[in-house]
């Protein structure tokens, strides 16, 4: 199989919560695209939209950084704009973010706790999304700026069969 | 907007069922809820997941606070039906073992 | 009710049918967002996706707009981009398209003839794609390029609620 | 990718179910299908449109073509259940009646 010429999908709208569903429904197509469960249903990017581990991953991790662009950066004042770069490759899915809201230093945000089965009160109720955005993804890097830039990146495990040709 | 969650009694037994998904546009709707059967002081509640289909960190954050709630007034709380992208995200968390799923 | 300062969302995409359903999740949100349908729901853009009567009419003209894109302008070649920008108001909604493709002359393109009952041979198997743009729309504008520009404009019924504050 | 169509049969009478999205990158697939039908002569053939949720121009000459070929060897054909938006275009189309949905 050859190596297919990447493609990418540009995509700005308002870094505001509200628009979270838009940017989360291309990048799980964005994802389908490159592991192979894209279906080419319009009607149907539903509730068995995101079975696929890949684009579980991609998704979950998504979601937890535009949450942080639009209420860490942004603060919540839905004011400023979030451009994202998405780009497939054969077995590989980039999405790049850019905000231009308050940059920060992510060395000093606190390493989440281990939870353990008895420890009830350790359970955290917050400071998760870093933790799974890294966990889930191959590679997380932010970039201050402004811009600030986020660089995520996923890449397809070798044994996955590729369904398209 | 569709409702994210429904409370029902079952065999004297509070039923949570939590649908969708359970992010930050809609978990605040149900953290009040949650504040509420709190109050209540349930002696067992079980929360179904099995239509829950996309739960992100702010979803995670408000079950875990519904569970330190029920036990901490020696309540007893089990979650059941996890499934794809939410069972992945608390299997990731290690909230499956707590949550016993 | 104040007027809601417009809000855009930019899209570009490779101008190849495999890409469209990206678009339509994108337009079929935009839709929701002034219908006030939004769900706010990501994993539920389904089978219940395009009910409402005004997301039905934005996303099925859409289709046809984009279709021809890929297919007559870009004889689907997939080499070229469509740039898609989305401008909601509080009661308005607004695509425009942008392609590099070969323009053509709507003027030239004939009529579809009316279907009747009982004159089975007069049914179309082609041609359908602008008459269906136009009647759902309430505005369809071309202007030839390149770029190529399409401007779809569909507005809200004075009946409908807004179920959104 | 999901089949978008399926054909079974009925009380010997031929049931096409088309679900999903039948547009531009679903329909060459079904429209093989239809060749196929069509060829066999089938004395009735009803095509279930309830489980079908979009559909576009190319979509709608799919089943017009059928429509043609059926009719064209005396068949009978009927089609039930269209709601939702292709409800809306085979109004638009003025195809309700002569599909008589
Ligand atoms: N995009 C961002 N811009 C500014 N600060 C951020 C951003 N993302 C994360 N942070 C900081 O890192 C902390 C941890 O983020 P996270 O792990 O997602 O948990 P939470 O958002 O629940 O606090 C945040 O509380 C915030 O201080
Ligand atoms: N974006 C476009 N670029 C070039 N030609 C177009 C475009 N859209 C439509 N046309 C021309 O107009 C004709 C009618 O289009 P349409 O009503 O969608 O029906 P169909 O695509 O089935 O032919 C097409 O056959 C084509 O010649």
């Amino acid at each position: 199989m050859h190596e297919k010429v990447p493609e990418r999908i540009w995509l700005t709208i308002p870094g505001a919560l509200r628009y979270r569903a838009v940017a989360v429904r291309v990048v799980a197509e964005a994802a389908r695209l490159v592991s192979g469960s894209a279906r080419h249903d319009e009607h149907d990017l539903d509730e068995h939209d995101v079975r696929d581990p890949f684009d579980t991953a991609v998704v979950s991790a998504f979601m937890e950084i535009f949450n942080n662009v639009a209420i860490h950066a942004y603060h919540r004042d839905e004011a400023g704009r979030i451009e994202i770069t998405i780009t497939t490759r054969e077995r590989e899915l980039i999405i790049e973010l850019a905000d231009t809201g308050t940059p920060f230093d992510p060395r000093k945000v606190p390493e989440l706790p281990n939870a353990t089965e008895l420890d009830i009160a350790a359970l955290p109720e917050g400071g998760m999304g870093l933790h799974i955005a890294k966990s889930m993804l191959d590679d997380v890097s932010y970039q201050p700026g402004p811009p600030n830039k986020w660089r995520l990146a996923k890449r397809l495990p070798p044994t996955t069969q590729i369904a398209r040709s | 907007m569709l409702t994210p969650y429904e409370v029902t009694l079952d065999n004297n037994a509070t039923v949570l069922t939590v649908r969708g998904s359970l992010d930050i546009n809609t978990a605040p709707a149900l953290a009040e809820e949650i504040d509420k059967i709190i109050e209540a002081k349930p002696d067992k509640i079980t929360v179904d997941l099995s239509t829950l289909e996309l739960i992100d960190s702010s979803g995670v954050a408000a079950l875990v606070k519904l569970y330190k709630g029920i036990r901490s007034t020696g309540g007893n709380i089990g979650f059941s039906g996890a499934k794809d992208q939410p069972l992945a995200i608390f299997k990731l968390l290690r909230m499956d073992r707590v949550f016993d799923l």
